[in-house]
């Protein structure tokens, strides 16, 4: 039944030619990603994809905190896609979910209410003297790894399987609510059940958790952690579904959103030290991906170089379990061996790990 | 005498039929299934004296075996009007009037994804249940005896969601029926309603829902369950508000029972064009007024019985067979 | 490691759960007046309260939450009422709700 | 002449626990009474209440005369006992001295006199005729006792007591003394000759007719039997029911120095707990028994219960506290307060910070001398409140109105239900409130609260009325005229505003100037109660609706139009028990206001 509910939500995704648009936090939060992404997509699967350097934010963080009003959103859109339209592309791909959400719900307002695209051609004319056309598909980077699932599966190196017994990794996905919430036709799956991650985990092998708070918000929200008084109730929400997927074991937790990866992630370390209860198998905590970090993984990328040391929670003991091999020495040194500086032990990693690490510096 | 087809072997088609057939006339009945009897043939016993389904329709089915009605079963009818009816086979029945007596669909719990109807293994319709209680065993799918079981109110009804705007009226009493029935099997489990409102609008359902509430003690909640999902010992969390409270509320059960509600079926809109009458805006057929001429339809020589033309119970819908035998034979003198 | 100061707490759910909630003193209380079950909800008895009229004492959210095994808090919130008894005359189930009043005080003296 | 034989032990052992007990018992209670109450005690004992005391010690100890006005057979019976072997002990110790002289006789001489006295050979045949007419007349009262155990109703008892275990035993005991005293003493005259017209001749007749071997063989047995019947009763006496035989004594002389039982329990309360024969005559009168069956609630398993320290919750909730046994109790217990002062123990718990929200609280509104509050209950019956405001127009008076639109309950209900010092909280804020609006006469509605304002308040400078007090001074004063077309009602009278207040004759006076009223079978004191009542918090809804019935039925039969009633919570209970119209004393007062 769940495959019946999967096929009524089909997507059309482009087969190559992409203009790609970056994620404003993602660079931050797991720098790796968003690289990984284009060399996967070019020197993996050889398509066209595009990063032009004059692109910019989406404006989506303030829209959502009532700082950036409508029309001015809408105008940078618009900017978005004529630049796509400049550098001759039509299929527009966005790396951060908020702001695929931003695209589809201002392509579907210029659909209901085409007065306002009317004004917004004005707007961009006014303010760039640029014209713009709307783009022939719109997808998130999630969508494209998803439709090359099997392609990507053919050159894997490994699969997320456990290296030692084969059996596979217990994988809980987690998709950003801006996916398939808001408007459940342009999510693959719809919203009940979507299987963007889903697809590509089963196809590379792992296996899905289908825990009670799976469709529960993670808790990131603009006004939910940026004010510090709601700050609480942002932590409440990845408290609630960590406790809920805490029973199954999850090897780790793959996200398609900036802020669901960030947050599973770094809540653990705020709940570990305010109430000291860590999720992971063995205590140590659920390391979290994002999938292009999954991917990379799968195609045999080194882990520093996905920017994998970047994360709260400690991978070591998943990649140990992916048999995928690493130079723990050289997981601070940046990209010229420059020591890039190591942070504090934190209870989610239980410091006895860190300690061994020490050794060798 | 004048021939009248009444199409459709449920409940209200057969009383219908006996009706006319006792005025003389000469009736025909078709029937799209294999066998008369209609949804009451699924059902196990009947609110709110819990006298046994199969009573109330052996009754009916003799009365029409023994009399010489001409019953077609594996009758499907394409079309019709006043003066024929068509059938799928490309047969046309000349006629004087005709009676439309198709009754409803029960409502797909699928398209209610969230409830996981037909995802998870325990979440059954009202429907299911009756039937579990019709083969004397009723269980989890692992065959074990539910600790807890709920039963959710307004599936399929009063939903925007769905379009299914109206109030399909006998889910409710239902829902209180059967929520007597597994605590009279399972006294030591506990039973959970969560309802919108509770509507008993018949005689005797006031006091079966008081009754359920003293000495069987289940529990009655208002509030919409929002979401169902598995739990890793194999149950089902299921979401609601207690609205009594303004306090979430979430729990495990090892049931969770949909009350399904009463569905327009889909060839209405084909029959309805066909034949010319006009569907009311929730799918059923519209009868000419709804006080005198509440079992006719506007147009001259077709009738209507039954759940045919809104949600009934199976009292009202005996009444509309024996109602719509007067107007045709008003009709037809 | 000092004490961090977060500025901020984990949020407690609001949420009632019903499975990790202790029901045996609800079961008791139903169990000694089962016409406590036949509430329908209607809250006439809060309406006409000579407490409700002052406070934010609201009988039937109390005794609700209290079937549903949230007692925290339900002893104090009954301590307002006054027993005056207007409550049990307007109740359309008769429910002695005076008698509920002192058997909750009577059961859930200790949380 | 000695006076002791081995058959006197258990007779010696019998009275000296009997005496030690009992002095025991009283002699903590009164140490552990609360001062206040000892310094009355002092003062009382050397006052004249105590000459009138025993008085009333004769007509009530030993007469009974109370129990005669409940059925005279059943009054016989606890006299002829009572009294009569109050006389034989008297007459008894009479018979002694004549024989011996003063010269000093212990104890058992006198009771066992006949079985010492066999040498002495003249014989006063006054006292033989006596002693055996005092025996024939306790006799009889143990023949009645026995028949009233198997059909009570003969003594005007439709129901009686079902004791426990100590008290049959203390019972039979009690039962056989008299006749094993008859039996012993026959023998000894059937043996030695002598005796009344009684024992003699039943001495006479086993003399001819049995033969003497067995007459000898059980003539020691029988005394024997005679002095182990007394002793086991003697024993068992100061615990078991009879327990009543002496306390009542002290209980009438402490009733007299005014030593009541207070709103808390005390060992005061021991004298009238103690004092309860268990004699069952409050178990009529109780409509839980009548109308419900509730048959283990009443007073007397109450006071049992409480005594043996075995009160349960669902006991001492489950009372109207109507006051209809507590005006037929023949030992005049204080049966409501003691209820109350038990709840009191059982569920008070002094909180200070309860009733916060009473701070900076005045939800009255007006001005006047007069200040009306209308209780809780009248907020329900919205015509009683139109019907008030109709009459304080109509004499002009300018009205402060405590409670129209809600405020503090008077604290009744809450101190019927045990929790005390909460209710004083309530109390205290109310008395603030009328002493802050300087009102100089309180009306009230509600019966409920003129017991309260009456008793607990102490509202010293404020005059505290009954509405249906204040309508009938105002017609005395001529301030308002009623024309007399009411038609024909019949009254209720709410307990607590007769029994408990005593307000019988001002709601009549009110009525029959404005219509004809018809009294129902059951009225003033012993009127029925509505099933309404705060105190109960036991019964279920329908069971208050039977109370309701049974009583409606009374007011049907009197064939009147209305029933009439001075109290909101009657009216409620009343108007769901029939289908006759139901009004407020001032309903039907307002209706007729000459204009």
């Amino acid at each position: 039944m769940r495959a019946k509910s999967w096929s009524d939500y089909q997507k059309d995704i482009a087969d190559d030619r992409y203009y790609y648009a970056r994620s404003c936090i993602r660079q931050n939060f797991f720098p790796g990603s968003e690289k990984a992404f284009l060399e996967i997509l070019q020197r993996d699967l050889g398509k066209d994809i595009f990063d032009d350097p004059a692109h910019s934010s989406c404006t989506g963080i303030g829209y959502h905190s009532d700082v950036v009003p409508l029309e001015t959103i809408m105008t940078v859109v618009a900017r978005q896609f004529a630049l796509m339209s400049e550098a001759g592309y039509e299929n527009f791909v966005t790396s951060c979910i908020t702001s695929f959400g931003i695209y589809t719900e201002i392509l579907s307002t210029w659909e209901e209410f085409p007065e306002t695209e009317e004004r917004t051609r004005e707007n961009l004319f006014k303010a760039t003297g640029r014209e713009f056309a709307k783009p022939k598909s719109l997808a998130h980077t999630s969508d494209v790894i998803f439709h090359f699932r099997e392609e990507i599966a053919a050159r894997a190196k490994r699969r997320l399987v456990d290296s030692m017994t084969g059996e596979p990794l217990k994988v809980v996905e987690h998709i950003g609510c801006h996916y398939a919430k808001i408007f459940p036709k342009s999510g693959i799956g719809g919203s009940e059940f979507p299987y963007v991650l889903a697809g590509m985990i089963e196809s590379w092998g792992g296996e899905c958790v289908d825990y009670p708070e799976r469709r529960h918000c993670c808790g990131f929200g603009f006004r939910n952690y940026l004010v510090q008084a709601n700050r609480g109730y942002s932590v409440a929400n990845s408290q609630k579904k960590l406790e809920s997927m805490a029973p199954y074991h999850p090897d780790f937790i793959v996200a398609n959103c900036p802020g669901c990866s960030m947050f599973l992630d770094k809540w653990q370390y705020t709940i570990a030290e305010m109430n000291g209860r860590t999720y992971g198998a063995n205590g140590y905590g659920i390391p979290v991906l994002t999938y292009e970090e999954m991917a990379g993984l799968v195609l045999g990328y080194d882990p520093w170089e996905l920017g994998m040391q970047m994360h709260q929670v400690n991978v070591e003991p998943l990649l140990d379990r992916l048999g995928v091999e690493y130079d723990p020495s050289t997981k601070y040194l940046g990209r010229n061996g420059k020591f890039i500086g190591k942070p504090a032990s934190a209870v989610v990693n239980c410091p006895s790990q860190e300690f061994i690490y020490d050794i060798k510096l | 005498m004048e021939r009248v087809i009444v199409i459709g072997g449920g409940v209200a088609g057969m009383k219908a039929a006996l009706d006319l057939r006792r005025r003389g006339f000469e009736v025909t009945l078709l029937e799209k299934s294999r066998h008369l009897g209609g949804k009451v043939r699924k059902w196990h016993c009947l609110f709110p004296t819990f006298t046994s389904a199969a009573e109330v329709l052996g009754g009916l089915k003799a009365e029409v075996a023994d009399s010489d009605i001409e019953v077609r079963l594996e009758a499907e009818v394409v079309s019709f009007d006043n003066r024929s009816v068509t059938l799928a086979s490309g047969e046309k029945l000349a006629c004087g009037a005709v009676v439309l007596a198709t009754g409803f669909t029960l409502f797909d719990a699928r398209v209610k994804e969230e409830y996981g109807y037909g995802i998870y293994d325990n979440v059954i319709t009202s429907a299911d249940l009756e039937e579990m209680f019709r083969n004397g065993r009723v269980a989890l799918r692992n065959g074990e005896r539910p600790r807890r079981v709920a039963f959710l109110h307004c599936v399929g009804s009063r939903d925007e969601k769905v379009c299914q705007r109206h109030c399909s009226k006998v889910c409710c009493v239902t829902g209180v029926k059967q929520a007597i029935e597994v605590k009279k099997l399972f006294p030591e489990a506990d039973v959970f309603n969560f309802y919108m409102d509770i509507r008993m609008f018949g005689p005797g359902y006031e006091e079966m829902y008081r009754e359920a509430q003293l000495s069987h003690n289940i529990h009655f909640v208002r509030g919409r369950i929002s979401e169902a999902s598995p739990t890793i010992d194999g149950r089902l969390q299921i979401k609601a508000e207690d609205t009594l409270t303004g306090r979430p509320l979430k729990m495990s059960v090892d049931m969770l029972v949909l009350l399904v509600g009463m569905r327009s079926n889909d060839d209405n809109v084909h029959l309805a064009e066909q034949a010319g009458v006009p569907l009311a805006p929730n799918g059923f057929f519209a009868p000419k007024d709804m006080f005198a001429g509440n079992v006719c339809s506007p147009r001259k020589g077709v009738f209507y019985a039954g759940a045919i033309t809104a949600p009934k119970s199976i009292g009202e819908v005996l009444n509309e067979g024996s109602a719509v035998a007067d107007a045709v034979t008003e009709y037809l003198s | 490691m000092a004490a961090i100061n977060w500025g901020f707490a984990i949020s407690r759910p609001r949420v009632i759960d019903v499975d990790h909630n202790n029901l045996r003193k609800s079961d008791e209380i139903l169990l000694e007046m089962p016409e406590l079950q036949s509430c329908i909800g209607c809250g006439a008895c809060t309406a006409s309260c000579t407490a409700g009229n002052l406070t934010q004492f609201n009988f039937r959210k109390v005794h609700t939450l209290v079937r549903r095994g949230e007692y925290q808090g339900a002893y104090e919130e009954m301590n307002k009422c006054m027993l005056c008894g207007k409550c049990r005359l307007l109740c359309p189930r008769g429910i002695n709700t005076r008698g509920v009043v002192m058997l909750i005080k009577r059961k859930l003296g200790d949380f | 002449m000695t006076f002791f034989a081995p058959f006197c032990i258990p007779f010696i052992i019998g009275t000296v626990s009997l005496f030690v007990t009992i002095i025991a018992k009283w002699v903590s209670w009164v140490y552990y009474m609360p001062r206040t109450d000892r310094k009355l005690l002092r003062r009382g004992l050397f006052s004249m209440q105590t000459v009138k005391g025993v008085g009333e010690v004769v007509c009530e100890c030993l007469l009974h005369r109370r129990i005669f006005r409940i059925n005279p057979l059943l009054g016989y019976m606890h006299m002829s006992l009572a009294f009569g072997w109050f006389l034989l002990i008297v007459v008894g110790w009479l018979e002694t001295v004549a024989y011996l002289g003063l010269e000093p006789v212990p104890l058992q001489g006198h009771v066992f006199f006949r079985y010492f006295a066999t040498g002495i050979s003249e014989h006063k045949p006054v006292f033989d005729f006596v002693m055996d007419a005092l025996l024939l007349f306790v006799l009889s009262g143990v023949a009645l006792a026995w028949g009233k155990r198997f059909y009570s109703r003969a003594m005007g008892m439709r129901r009686t007591t079902k004791h426990f275990l100590g008290d049959r035993v203390a019972l039979s005991a009690l039962w056989f003394i008299f006749p094993a005293r008859l039996v012993a003493e026959s023998l000894t005259c059937a043996l030695y000759g002598g005796g009344g017209f009684l024992t003699g001749t039943i001495g006479r007749w086993m003399a001819s007719h049995v033969n003497i071997e067995i007459l000898q063989m059980l003539y020691e047995p029988s005394w024997w039997f005679y002095s182990c019947a007394l002793g086991v009763f003697f024993v068992a006496m100061p615990f078991s029911r009879y327990q009543h035989i002496f306390t009542e004594i002290p209980l009438i002389f402490l009733r007299r120095y005014r030593l009541l039982p207070h709103e808390k329990a005390s060992s005061l309360d021991k004298f009238q707990i103690q004092a309860c024969s268990r004699c069952g005559i409050c178990l009529d009168p109780c409509q839980l028994q009548q109308d419900l069956g509730i048959n283990d609630v009443q007073s007397v398993y109450f006071l049992r219960d409480r005594r043996y320290n075995r009160l349960k919750l669902a006991v001492a909730n489950n009372c109207l506290m109507c006051g209809r046994c507590e005006a037929v109790c023949p030992v005049g217990i204080n049966l409501n307060t003691l209820r109350q002062n038990s709840r009191d123990r059982l569920r008070n718990i002094p909180d200070e910070s309860r009733y916060k929200y009473f701070k900076g609280l005045d939800r009255s509104s007006g001005e006047g001398r007069v200040g009306y509050f209308a209780g809780c209950m009248t907020l329900l019956t919205p015509r009683t409140l139109h019907s008030m405001e109709q009459i304080f127009k109509a004499v002009g008076e300018d009205v402060w109105w405590a409670d129209r639109d809600g405020g503090v309950c008077c604290g009744r209900p809450l101190k019927l239900s045990g929790e005390t010092d909460s209710a004083k909280k309530m109390m205290q804020f109310n008395k603030e409130l009328f002493y802050k609006h300087n009102i100089s006469i309180l009306v009230t509605s509600c019966p409920i609260c003129l017991r309260v304002f009456r008793e607990e308040y102490a509202l010293r400078g404020i005059e505290v009325l009954h509405h249906s007090e204040y309508i009938a001074r105002l017609m005395r004063e001529g301030r308002l005229k009623l024309n007399n077309d009411g038609g024909r009602v019949t009254y209720h009278d709410p307990c607590e505003l007769g029994r408990g207040c005593g307000i019988y004759d001002a709601p009549r006076e009110v009525l029959s100037a404005v219509g004809e009223l018809l009294e129902p079978k059951h009225t003033r004191e012993n009127s029925y109660c509505c099933g309404g009542s705060l105190a109960n918090t036991v019964i279920g809804d329908a069971q208050q609706l039977r109370l309701a019935q049974t009583m409606s039925a009374e007011f049907e039969a009197t064939g009147a139009g209305t029933v009439v009633t001075s109290c909101p919570l009657c009216k409620k209970s009343i108007a769901r028990g029939t289908s006759m119209p139901v009004k407020d004393l001032s309903e039907i007062v307002a209706e007729n206001i000459a204009s």
